[in-house]
């Protein structure tokens, strides 16, 4: 557990964590989507306290972990939850919906409840759990006997999560990475949703042995997704037009190990069409690369927030209320390096056979100007995905491909995602929703002849 | 708010008096209905409005404060009230009152009955469907509400279109003396399906019915209790994906990235110009919208039926 | 029942139908809707039988009709439909999802059918009736007993619809026009959904007494709304841009009565910014007038389709599959004149009020070069809802208006319509669906100073 | 279809061979999968096309037929053969696709079991996502349905990837000896509340198990079984919308209708012009997309669950 590459094999992913590991942690069932790197320092502030994360390591993904108040203040401990269900809102009481909307009688005025803060921490103090803490509010509450069975269970859930939070200990993948940062901070990713960048890697036909080109101006995310597809086959490069590469610090909260790791490289769109073939000019390649490195991390110390930065090389990945401790760090969870400049020997590889795919997103820059100067590097018959913003960029420039004949099958779609609330007499789709996932244009690179 | 008096019919441009209620436009996401009191005052983040200045405005104008700040007076509307009523209860908003007006085929004459009242969202637009000389009776359980709603309607002028009653319609049905009178009846109730019965018996032969629930399981329910005396039993969802709109233009990859792809080898520059019979692309237009990433997922479910014609 | 004007009391509506009236036919339960105008003389063709009209006259709008077989050939008899429930399908069986879904023991071929055509001729010939053909083919069907129950059902309901269909009366109100022509003639309402045409006029606040100004290029779809909101009262003022105004027949097939109809005028553009006041140059006036009385019918002779014009003077209004006899019609059931030319005096009121709002469902016209021109008509304060198919169109518009400070509290707007299937344990949306309706510009004009 | 050994990973450059699966397309609605085989012909309102002919041309190609028509020669790939297959079964499109294997985790590597295998083109998709060296177990009730979907991962290359199982999974469950080794297990099967406790026996710890449904019923059943021994339990709908993009403008009234606005007064004219800051619009562009008004408006609920990690 302290070797910080389990990954090594490439195709038996590891069901627990290890020094080093990168995991989301999912508090109170969806409330609070944290990411961390796991070492002995790190810690995580629940409420008010600061837990140290140590309990986590080596435990599978998958734990439950509740905070406890120990001699030496609150620490995580692991729990199992009862098979009855542990979010007591959606066990389901085969209630009616009559009953439950039923608001004829309901009174509540919240001054019902007749333990004070002081007692509650006089209770903690004492060494009372969480959920004894739930228990004696409940027995202290004037009003819960008069309550409907639906609003019990909701008070009690709402004590629950301030008394007792729950924490999940997951593994970060592109789905829950994309969730997170779509709801705290879209526009890091471009506003890319889930299930939009689902369809974009379906629809250009992202595949093990794959290379795959990608413009990638939402933070890394694009190029991650593409990554854990390949699965440390193939290669994604993650190309970019002027001095210096986009931030892709996103694709370093995934768990990737060295294989992965090495099939993620850079290069910007010039070289891949420069006519140097083999080891032609290694100097100034070598050099070209060794200045692209340093300015490849000045750039990314800039634009993305301090989150992220910080937690690159620190503990807390990233966010959604990052919390650092001010204790030193043990260095020795450094993430493996990723988004290399693409060594010349492949770069010519990619210039004799073509790129089996191309996926854009670049939600500011104008589509077809783009395309028209990226689509000779793909292989003839290979698909493409483009994800926008706006429409107008994505019909002009597939009006363009048209005229040009220079693709076949294109689509322009845009995804509707709709999450349902399933519950017994109280089914209905969620009442917030996203609205906008974006536009895709598809289609298919076709022989110019 | 209603132009109920033909004569009176080009409210817009007579101007502003003393007791009328205008809408205060401070944004889009900002307004407040205020009746116009000569005398008193409006005090916001602009300034201090003196009531005083607005009369003998036009509706449609712009007023200062002291300070030199501005707000609009609106003449009142329907979907502008909707927007300032005071919340009494989760209201019905602009997509689905449209489309139950339209789908309950309530026209200028029709006599409409309502439960519950709640805000009165719905009641004023029901009330403009059937004026000049219909009438809507709208019944509310609370009686706190109900009085609420009658001042409502006495301050937006719909009094003489609307009776609000205080009345448990799942327990006890609507009035006896309405029965047979009802072109349209409309349910906002947790059970519906207690309230259809008296619904069906308040219908004119071939009258419509309509059923809003928020829950699937509701609809099941309710539209397993119209079948023994409804038809055309339909269920619909209806939701409003607005837009935001913004001048500006995309890199253009081309123009803007010159520098860099000046290195980019000549042959291949060629290859794209000439190769491909593609027309330059003039830009991006400069004013641009997409769709708010934010949006209500989820209203209500509408369920409609129409009365079996059985005589 | 006889008089074709019961509507002279504008606020009492019929329950019934009168001769010349204009009805909408629901045929088989949705399967086919026709509009048609009664007379004594007009027909309808099921299947392949000519059916008189005739006996729907008098009878309440909501009245069923079956096809008898009677001595003179088929006629349409009205029939009271049992309470519990005509359509079987919709019933409910009770059944759960298990039975309904599995399919692991279905054979069926189809040719399990002993009743042969001739034989369910023959049947006619001796008056059985369309319910006793279902019966005996259920009798006859070797495979009947063998369906599941949910199979039976819908067995049945295929041979009712063909065997025994029934013809429900309806009264047109513009949700049934507008369902009806979208469903059959899309193009011709320029794709306009019932729920966009319920959102334009309430977000132009169409009521009682006030004077629309709008400019429909949808075939008098919207005029017809309006004035059905109207009721009677105000005017709406149907304008147009080029010499000859746009075709209105759709808003003849609603039942307007007279005092309706006199509510509908329509007057080109350059007109409503006329300086004439009052009655100067009448005799010019009314010399256009004639003028363009001419031209309009013209016009509207061309563009829309044989069987509205037609049906506009005889008897089957619209129809989705259009039946006309050979026979003499009556002509006495010729509906109201609507859409005359603005009177001079009506027009004078305007210039000096403004409208009290405006409604453009324009969809091959730019949208702000027209709005341009037509916003200084409106009142001030005035509300207004523009539809269109494309949204740049809009977007263009709004931000001019924003430039201009022309305008406030403005939103681009889509509607989202989603009907359902509700059965029991089979309930979904519908997964057939409208996708698109369309794009609304809505806001308040505001005093320009 | 997969270019699962690495010596063979740039395909699409690779020449067409006899043998070769290659996807004729002739329109975007119009493409058939063809094995190239010399000496066999291809016929279609275009012509005839000689296998003989595309043997040496790139994927991507165009080819002519005897007279003068063309289609493209595309590769596989499981998005276009999902346009192809015969529809034995109802089957799932890419959004669908896309989204589950997105949400079910599926990587390289990864074991997957699915239930009913219907026509494959979910299977397909899994088995990209699993490839190089993972495994999709797929079960179907059909000995038939089983023997052509096999036949189909022969034709497309998939077979090292998938194993098909005849099994009336809600009935018997998966095999025993999966049990404990599923990444993930995919569900489509009209009772699968009946196979949720095996595929919870059949999943991993941490593992996640989806289920598709057409009715909101089936939803309601299966979450309630799963409460038992899952979490995070999450209901979700995803459709697609497509666009046409057409080229063309719209009337400009004022540029068009210049003759008959030539009548207009002077002097409204001159105030839109000077009274009003508003800038000329450019017109709209020459491209222009809005939505398709047909779409499929229910595919069916996807039900996904975490088995509860109790060890």
């Amino acid at each position: 557990m302290s070797e910080n590459k389990p990954q090594s094999d490439l195709f038996e992913s590891p069901r627990s964590t290890w020094e080093g590991c990168s995991v989301l942690l999912d508090i109170n069932d969806g409330d609070r989507l944290v990411f961390a790197r796991l070492s002995a320092g790190a810690t995580l502030k629940i409420g008010n306290k600061n837990c140290s994360l140590q309990p986590l390591l080596g435990c599978p993904f998958g734990s439950f972990f509740r905070v406890e108040n120990g001699t030496q203040g609150p620490y995580l401990s692991r729990y199992t939850p009862s098979t009855e269900g542990n979010n007591v809102l959606e066990k389901g009481d085969g209630q009616s919906t009559d009953e439950l909307r039923d608001n004829r009688a309901l009174v509540d005025n919240n001054k019902a409840q007749s333990l004070t803060g002081e007692d509650i921490n006089e209770m903690r103090r004492l060494g009372a759990t969480g959920d004894e803490i739930v228990e004696a509010l409940i027995a202290n509450s004037a009003t819960f006997e008069k309550k409907t069975v639906f609003s019990q269970e909701k008070y009690r859930l709402k004590k629950q999560k301030k008394y007792a939070p729950i924490v999940l200990l997951r593994r970060p993948f592109t789905r829950s990475i994309c969730e997170a940062y779509l709801k705290k901070y879209p526009t890091r990713i471009g506003f890319l949703r889930m299930d939009t960048l689902s369809l974009l890697l379906s629809m250009a036909n992202v595949s093990a042995n794959s290379d795959v080109l990608v413009v990638d101006m939402v933070g890394g995310l694009l190029t991650g997704a593409v990554a854990e597809r390949l699965g440390g086959t193939g290669y994604v490069c993650n190309t970019y037009i002027s001095g210096s590469p986009y931030p892709m610090d996103i694709a370093r909260i995934f768990n990737f190990g060295d294989e992965i790791c090495k099939r993620i490289v850079r290069s910007p769109l010039t070289d891949l069409f420069s006519v140097q073939n083999g080891l032609q000019k290694p100097v100034s390649q070598e050099s070209d690369s060794c200045n692209m490195e340093s300015q490849s991390n000045d750039r990314i110390s800039s634009p993305v927030s301090m989150e992220e930065v910080s937690l690159a090389s620190e503990n807390v990945i990233s966010d959604l209320i990052p919390e650092s401790t001010g204790s030193p760090v043990i260095k020795m969870s450094k993430p493996a390096k990723l988004g290399e400049k693409a060594p010349q020997e492949i770069i010519s590889s990619w210039k004799e056979h073509g790129f089996s795919c191309l996926i854009i997103a670049a939600p500011e820059l104008d589509t077809w100007s783009l395309v028209k100067e990226i689509f000779p590097l793909m292989s003839n018959s290979a698909p493409f995905a483009i994800y926008h913003q706006y429409l107008q960029p994505l019909a002009t420039c597939m009006h363009s491909l048209q005229l040009g004949k220079m693709a076949i099958g294109m689509q322009i779609s845009e995804p509707w995602l709709r999450e349902y609330q399933v519950l017994p007499s109280r089914t209905h789709p969620c009442m917030q929703m996203n609205a906008f996932g974006g536009y895709i244009l598809s289609g298919t690179k076709i022989s110019p002849n | 708010m209603l132009p109920i008096d033909s004569t009176k019919k080009l409210s817009f441009t007579r101007c502003i008096r003393d007791g009328d209620l205008v809408i205060v436009y401070e944004r889009y996401d900002n307004m407040k209905a205020i009746t116009v009191c000569d005398g008193s005052v409006l005090e916001n983040r602009f300034g201090v409005f003196k009531h005083s200045d607005w009369v003998g405005k036009q509706f449609g104008s712009k007023v200062f404060s002291n300070k030199g700040g501005f707000v609009y007076l609106l003449a009142p509307t329907p979907e502008l009230w909707t927007l300032v009523l005071s919340h009494r209860t989760q209201i019905l908003y602009i997509a689905d009152i449209s489309f139950v007006i339209m789908f309950l085929e309530i026209v200028p004459g029709c006599l409409v009955l309502e439960s519950g009242t709640g805000s009165g969202s719905l009641t004023t637009s029901l009330a403009r469907a059937v004026a000049p000389k219909g009438h809507v009776y709208t019944f509310d359980f609370h009686e706190q509400r109900a009085v609420s709603a009658r001042e409502d309607f006495e301050k937006t002028g719909l009094s003489n279109l609307v009776t609000v009653g205080v009345r448990d319609i799942q327990g006890e049905g609507f009035p006896d003396e309405l029965s047979g009178m009802a072109d349209s009846v409309f349910l906002d109730l947790p059970q519906p399906w207690l309230a259809i019965p008296s619904a069906g018996k308040m219908l004119k032969q071939d009258g419509i019915l309509c059923s809003f629930s928020p829950c699937i399981e509701q609809v099941e329910r309710t539209s397993e209790t119209m079948r023994s005396s409804f038809t055309d039993i339909r269920t619909f969802e209806i939701l409003l994906r607005t837009y935001e709109v913004r001048e500006g233009k995309l890199d253009d990859f081309q123009g803007d990235e010159a520098g860099s792809l000046g290195s980019l080898p000549r042959k291949r520059r060629q290859r794209s110009n000439e190769g491909s019979n593609v027309q330059e692309s003039t830009g991006p237009p400069t004013v641009m919208a997409r769709p708010c990433s934010e949006a209500k997922g989820h209203t209500g479910y509408l369920t409609f039926a129409r009365l079996k014609c059985l005589s």
